[in-house]
């Protein structure tokens, strides 16, 4: 360590590291994208927000790095780590300048905008001071945050996030708060300067709280609960239930319309999960299903085609029929293979219906590439079924319905079979298991719901294109899966709204949304693989063995290696 | 005999490894002389692969320290410790089926560029192995077992080990072969090469040993010199077939 | 015997039997069709061919990259086709900057040495930086893990060279030099595709002899059959492994630019359906043999370019070329189904 | 004519004969050994008995009818149950998951039933859980039932494994060097426990083993394998006194030494 030079020290990787992802997030076009949404009103934009969560995230990494070393030493090194940073930027901005380099004819997000964005709009001198500091401050930030011992460390970290979580999502407070309140805390973009400082302090202090008299506050309730745990079950699901019953309501039509594509996500989520979580087989070709469901319920109903005239609830039978005869056959040629012979087959598999009903050899049936239009909607008594709020609670009907399907199977010989064929499928055919019966039910079961949420899906649009079905939208299905956390339900609901919800409230990220599903896919396989919200099973276990013997979990891979 | 106590070429000591939750070896400690043949001999599942593999960097011990000719080699990379003079033939010969035999042999002399004494290497594997040499262009994975012994071991010779570590080099062979192996071990340990040996064939395994390391379940519970252990009434009841 | 037999007939495999042999009757009936209504001339056939083999060889650049990857670490690089993409997409910033300056007119060779050894070397750090951050860390996690990370860090790139280029199509320049025709035993035969064609095989030439002859290319083989004696030779398995993904991404790099020239354009999807086929082009070949994956992508690339008129015409179907990638999808699966060994692969012993 | 029985049972791996024209003849109720040196394909053997392989010749039949074309899953429904060399639980379900795996094929409700959560369903399943807190309580592992099979001591793991096995009901029972890696007093009470299979249960056993001293111990019969062929069958007492397999498995010296 001694006689390396300088900047070949670990500080000055970080540091490089930071200035390398803070350049690349700038000639992505995040920065300038993300510029249009204020987070505190006047002092930072979300795109610049952006640019010192990055910086403060590498601090933390490297605070964690050296956590014995001292807090002056960690508070230097996360000012180095944003120095570097700024000056990378500052690089950048001087780089775009140099008219004969032309940037711009290479890196279409080298503009006049990122410029704009990276000096605060105070130009050059003024501006790259500015950036220079809150890129030190934020590495030191986050430098501090990982080594301050306790609380304070862990508390200024979260309600930092926390805080940040807030400040993305304002268009939905603002619609729930009274408008006074919104007012004090928020402007017209974001926070205002008051409204941020009092929230994150608040968490912080709540947090603090919470560390000092949770643990009590949890006995006490555990007490209750242990003594009337039926009560307060029970008392939780009423209150759920009113609330999801009530949600349309509550947050109007354009929040219902994101309820509703969550929805949709959160069946055929809950399919897939029953295939790849339950049963290990990854399908890459799940769009599959959701396509044969939709094209069912608009060549049953379309009176473009005239070829039958249905209505919804004639065909929603038929897209579910089809799309598990579809899941079998399909089902059938891939029994032998595994692991990642099957993905890239089934995506074959999705890709070859895509073409189908795009060719013109089907057009007569399937409408080609223009599509259908005209598809029915469904109708529940005299009430015709079409705006979001009404939609709602179709779908939700679905997801309980999927929801009750996968929990039932679940737990059940079947569900224990498809884990025992995900654990070891040579074990699991000793046992007696029919490996083709339960492959073969996974995949229709599966396909069941994909045929069910793409049905719905088809009469939610009313008219749809071949374009809707593409291999993008596996990819959607599987990255909620594995974010919520592979094979667990309560995981789907939270997967599906973190990618799914959230890029839609968040339009500026809707561009960049496949990048970050990407990005998001690797990071969970490789700090997170169990996901947000794992089974309750495993995190029992998990939570059961803390501390007792760590040796357990790293030695885990090292014993996979020794079986292969 | 030729030198055996010049010093420790290899010490082992407090050797603690894992699989999961499964402990393997439980703290063991042990030592090979320069010039020694060294057994470790045991039941299946006792952990002797599991040292080995340790040693030569494929498993990582917690805790517990290997030290090569005085050095600390515990967290160096398995390929490193093939520089520092360690050569490792693991259990099942697992010779490259796809490559010649002369392939097999210089992948073996893969840290070493002079291609002179490669060469010279080769000629003094063909020595220990004629066999080989009529093989020379056939694939690895044609040879028959006792020849692919031989492959495996002439590999690991192109190295210019210093220390040997053998896993079951009897494994699959008939007797006969076993023999020709072990009077070539011998041969090869009178060269020079410090040999440890890890053998099922507990008999074999300590008629050419100068001392010898019972494990058993992932504990060290006989040591001694190889000639003692063939007498001791334990050792005879459980790995000798004696009564 | 009998009972031996009859022990294999399942209603499965009657099923599959079924698949393949309805497969078989239509390709056999359409091509008869085809044929006998002669809406083809020979001349016709003799540019499918040739554009076929063009093709074929782009596809076998990209398969040698699936297939070097599986050999060593015995998964599938998803991402392959944007390591694919990469390298022409950078390399069409060189091209249109040598153009500018006219030095593809006055220089055409040189400046295609640039642009190829440009776009190799960009594929090449994308899939060794690809290894190193995706792969590298889950060596040992179980099968669904890496794979998982793989179809991340493909859709990751797609979209992030999207981010940082743009969505557009990008246009390379004309080589003045490779446009027209040459006329070969009286048949006029696009300059273009020969060219591509050649300097595809001339690399796997020159990659098969790397993978015989050198001390590296020993290692790769070596590491591919077995990581651990591998290591236990004094062989530096990550580095081999980084250099594997080096060598493919390079094949890759220079199929992208033949693919570029080919089609003249590129842009940030273009490697998804290539990509697919390439991986098809392996299995076909028999996944992790090298010369497999050459022959398997020469004969899809035949395949493709002949099969649509061929069969599908036969069959009355109209426009058959927009059902050309169900053809090679479908190869996929029965392959798989029929030989997942593929042409040249062995079946491997099923061991304990 | 025994329980189990191979006629010529062959298998073969490119040149290899891994297993050669092997004939072993089980008797009902008894332990049976199959000893040898590593690689004498005495697993290979195992995994033609339950069908894993196909043997390339000869006959394996159970109770008179041959086996050997079945499924692996078939041939569990036949009544053989098997455990493995390097124990292979489902190692991330838990305890009492494990042994419900293993009663798959007596827990009698279909695909509806599942779904609907029948009556039938609940019932059969208590019985499940019933019956696997059973197993749980014969190996020792009562309270258990929660953990991931994982994080079970080895020991352990090896009970459950068994008691995986147990839970198909199986006629015969192959078990795979079941005391490797156990020190003398875990290896004392394998043997015990092995034996009160055979004798509570009425279990055939047929045992791969290394360890002399349990294979003497328990075994009536005891086939011994070398380079995939039998080279002695007999009893304890006649093995010990065979010189060839003395040579064969303890190697050459031994039979000096021995004499």
């Amino acid at each position: 360590m001694e006689n390396r030079h300088f900047w070949q020290s670990e500080v000055m990787n970080f540091g490089w590291l930071a200035g390398i992802l803070v350049v690349l997030l700038a000639l992505v076009g995040m920065v300038v994208s993300f510029s249009q949404r204020g987070f505190i009103s006047g002092v930072m934009s979300e795109g610049q927000l952006l640019i010192f969560l990055t910086v403060a995230l590498i601090g933390f990494v490297a605070g964690k790095k050296m956590e014995r070393q001292s807090v002056l030493k960690v508070a230097l090194w996360g000012g180095i780590i944003g120095f570097v940073a700024g000056l990378s930027l500052i690089v950048l901005v001087l780089l775009t300048g140099i008219k004969p380099l032309n940037l711009r004819s290479m890196f279409l997000n080298a503009s006049p905008q990122l410029v704009k964005v990276l000096t605060f709009g105070k130009g050059q001198g003024a501006g790259f001071l500015y950036l220079l500091l809150l890129n030190i401050l934020s590495g030191i930030f986050g430098g501090l945050a990982a080594v301050i011992p306790g609380i304070w460390g862990s508390g200024l970290a979260n309600s930092a996030l926390i805080t940040i979580l807030i400040g993305l999502l304002t268009d939905i407070w603002k619609t729930f708060l009274p408008r006074g309140v919104a007012k004090f805390f928020f402007a017209n973009k974001g926070f205002n300067v008051t409204g941020f400082l009092i929230t994150f302090f608040f968490i912080l202090a709540f947090l603090l709280f919470w560390s000092l008299y949770g643990a009590r506050i949890k006995v006490s309730y555990g007490n209750v609960a242990s003594r009337q745990p039926k009560k307060v079950k029970i008392t939780w699901w009423v209150i759920s239930l009113v609330v999801l019953l009530l949600l349309p309501r509550l947050v109007g039509s354009y929040l219902s319309e994101v309820l509703d594509l969550v929805g949709i996500y959160i069946i055929m989520g809950l399919g897939l999960n029953i295939v790849v979580g339950f049963a290990g087989l990854l399908d890459l070709g799940y769009v599959a299903f959701f396509a044969i469901g939709a094209y069912t319920m608009g060549v049953f109903t379309s009176p473009e085609l005239g070829l039958f005239h249905l209505t919804f609830w004639e065909t929603l039978p038929l897209s579910i029929l089809f799309a598990v005869l579809a899941g079998v056959l399909l089902g059938i040629p891939v029994l032998g293979m595994r692991g990642d012979y099957l993905a890239i087959v089934t995506m074959g598999f999705g890709e070859i219906i895509r073409l189908l009903v795009l060719s013109d050899a089907l057009k007569p049936i399937l409408g080609g590439a223009q599509g259908l239009v005209g598809i029915a909607r469904p109708t529940v008594g005299h009430i015709v079924v079409k705006n979001p709020p009404q939609f709602y609670y179709l779908i939700l009907a679905g997801i309980f319905i999927a929801w009750y399907v996968a929990s039932a199977l679940k737990d059940s010989k079947l569900g224990r079979a498809w884990m025992a064929l995900r654990e070891d499928e040579d074990v699991a055919q000793a046992m007696g298991i029919n490996l083709v019966s339960i492959k073969l039910l996974a995949f229709a079961t599966g396909a069941a719901l994909s045929g069910l949420s793409g049905a719905i899906f088809a009469a939610k649009l009313n008219s749809m294109v071949p374009h809707s079905f593409t291999i993008l939208i596996s990819i959607y299905v599987l990255s909620l899966i594995i974010v919520g956390g592979v094979g667990s339900l309560p995981g789907v609901v939270v997967g599906a709204l973190a990618l799914i919800g959230t890029p839609e409230l968040l339009r500026e990220f809707a561009e960049y949304r496949m990048m970050i599903y990407g990005a998001v896919l690797v990071g969970m396989m490789l700090y997170k693989p169990e996901g947000l919200w794992p089974e309750p099973a495993r995190r029992r276990e998990l939570h059961g063995e803390e501390g007792k013997s760590a040796v357990t979990a790293s030695t885990a891979p090292v014993q996979m290696s020794e079986e292969a | 005999m030729n030198g055996k106590d010049k010093g420790k070429v290899l010490e082992i000591e407090n050797l603690n490894v894992y699989y999961g939750a499964i402990q393997a070896l439980h703290g063991i400690s042990f030592y090979v002389n320069k010039g020694e043949i060294v057994t470790l001999i045991g039941a299946n599942g006792a952990g002797k692969t599991t040292t080995l593999r340790t040693v030569s960097g494929l498993q990582r011990p917690r805790p517990g320290v290997v030290r090569f000719l005085g050095a600390d080699i515990t967290h160096v990379k398995p390929h490193q410790i093939v520089k520092e003079g360690i050569v490792h033939v693991p259990e099942g010969r697992r010779i490259f089926s796809a490559l010649t035999v002369k392939e097999n042999l210089e992948m073996g002399a893969f840290i070493r560029t002079d291609k002179r004494s490669i060469q010279e290497s080769m000629e003094q594997v063909f020595d220990h192995f004629p066999r080989l040499k009529e093989r020379l262009h056939q694939l690895g994975g044609t040879l028959s077992g006792g020849e692919q012994q031989m492959l495996a071991i002439g590999r690991a010779l192109m190295s210019k080990p210093k220390l040997l570590l053998l896993d079951e080099p009897s494994m699959g062979l008939a007797p006969i072969l076993v023999e020709e192996i072990f009077k070539i071990l011998q041969n090869i340990n009178a060269q020079g090469v410090s040999v440890l040996l890890v053998e099922q064939n507990a008999l074999m395994a300590l008629s050419i040993a100068d001392r010898g390391y019972v494990l058993e379940t992932g504990f060290i519970n006989i040591q001694g010199p190889a000639k003692e252990l063939l007498t001791n009434p334990r050792v005879k009841a459980a790995y000798l077939g004696g009564s | 015997m009998w009972q031996k037999l009859k022990s294999k007939i399942t209603g499965m495999t009657i099923v599959m039997w079924t698949i393949g042999i309805v497969t078989l009757a239509l390709v056999v009936y359409g091509s008869a069709v085809t044929l006998i209504s002669g809406k083809y001339t020979l001349k016709q056939w003799i540019d499918f061919l040739i554009f076929g083999l063009a093709q074929g060889g782009i596809y076998a650049l990209i398969a040698l990259g699936y297939t070097q990857v599986y050999g060593v670490l015995k998964m599938i690089n998803f991402a392959h086709s944007e390591v694919f993409m990469s390298g022409p997409m950078i390399g069409y910033f060189v091209a249109t900057d040598l153009y500018h300056f006219n030095y593809i007119d006055t220089h055409p060779y040189l400046s295609i040495l640039i642009v190829l050894i440009v776009a190799m070397f960009v594929s090449m750090s994308v899939a060794v930086i690809l290894e190193r951050i995706a792969y590298r860390p889950l060596r040992n996690a179980p099968r669904l893990v890496p794979l998982i990370t793989a179809i991340g860090a493909s859709f990751f790139l797609q979209y992030f060279f999207k981010g940082l280029f743009g969505s557009n199509i990008k246009v390379y320049p004309d080589w003045k030099v490779f446009l027209g025709k040459w006329v070969v035993f009286g048949q006029p035969i696009l300059k273009i595709q020969i060219i591509v064609f050649f300097a595809a095989v001339l690399l796997m030439a020159g990659l098969f002899s790397f993978m015989q002859r050198t001390k590296t290319g020993k290692a790769i083989r070596a590491v591919s059959e077995d990581k651990d004696a591998a290591a236990l030779m004094g062989i530096d398995v990550d580095s081999t492994i980084s250099f594997s993904f080096a060598l493919g991404g390079m094949m890759a790099g220079a199929g992208g630019v033949f693919y570029a020239l080919m089609y003249k354009q590129v842009f940030f999807l273009m490697g998804f359906v290539p990509g697919i086929k390439a991986f098809t082009a392996a299995v076909l070949g028999g996944i992790g043999n090298v010369p497999g994956a050459m022959l398997g992508g020469l004969f899809l690339g035949l395949f493709e370019a002949i099969g649509p008129n061929l069969f599908l015409d036969g069959l009355g179907i109209p426009s058959p070329y927009q059902l050309k990638d169900v053809i090679a999808f479908s190869v996929l699966v029965l392959v798989l189904i029929f030989r997942p060994t593929g042409i040249l692969g062995e079946r491997l012993a099923k061991r304990a | 004519m025994g329980i189990l029985e191979t006629h010529d049972a062959t298998k073969r791996f490119g040149g290899l004969v891994a297993v050669d024209k092997v004939n072993i003849d089980i008797a009902e109720r008894s332990i049976y050994s199959i000893i040898g040196p590593n690689g004498a394909g005495k697993t290979t053997l195992f995994n033609c008995i339950t069908c894993f392989y196909t043997a390339d010749e000869g006959e394996i039949l159970l109770d008179g009818h041959p086996i050997q074309y079945l499924s692996p899953d078939r041939v569990a429904h036949k009544g053989i149950a098997r455990t493995y060399q390097n124990i292979r639980l489902f190692s991330n379900m838990t305890v009492i998951e494990n042994i419900m795996v293993g009663m798959h094929i007596h827990t009698h409700y279909g695909y509806l039933d599942a779904l609907l959560r029948s009556p039938r369903k609940k019932k059969e399943d208590a019985k499940s859980v019933a019956e696997a807190q059973r197993l749980l309580n014969f190996i020792d592992l009562t309270g258990k039932g929660d953990l991931f099979a994982k994080n079970l001591p080895y020991g352990e793991q090896r009970r459950l494994e068994i008691a995986r096995a147990l839970a198909l009901r199986p006629k015969v029972l192959l078990l795979d060097e079941p005391t490797a890696g156990m020190n003398p007093i875990e290896t004392e009470n394998t043997m015990h426990f092995i034996r009160r299979l055979r004798d509570e249960l009425g279990i055939t056993i047929l045992l791969i083993e290394h360890d002399m001293k349990v294979v003497m111990g328990i075994s009536e019969m005891i086939t011994v394998m070398d380079f995939g062929k039998v080279i002695a069958k007999g009893t304890p007492d006649e093995i010990k006194a065979n010189p060839r397999v003395i040579e064969a498995y303890l190697g050459h010296g031994a039979a000096e030494a021995a004499a």
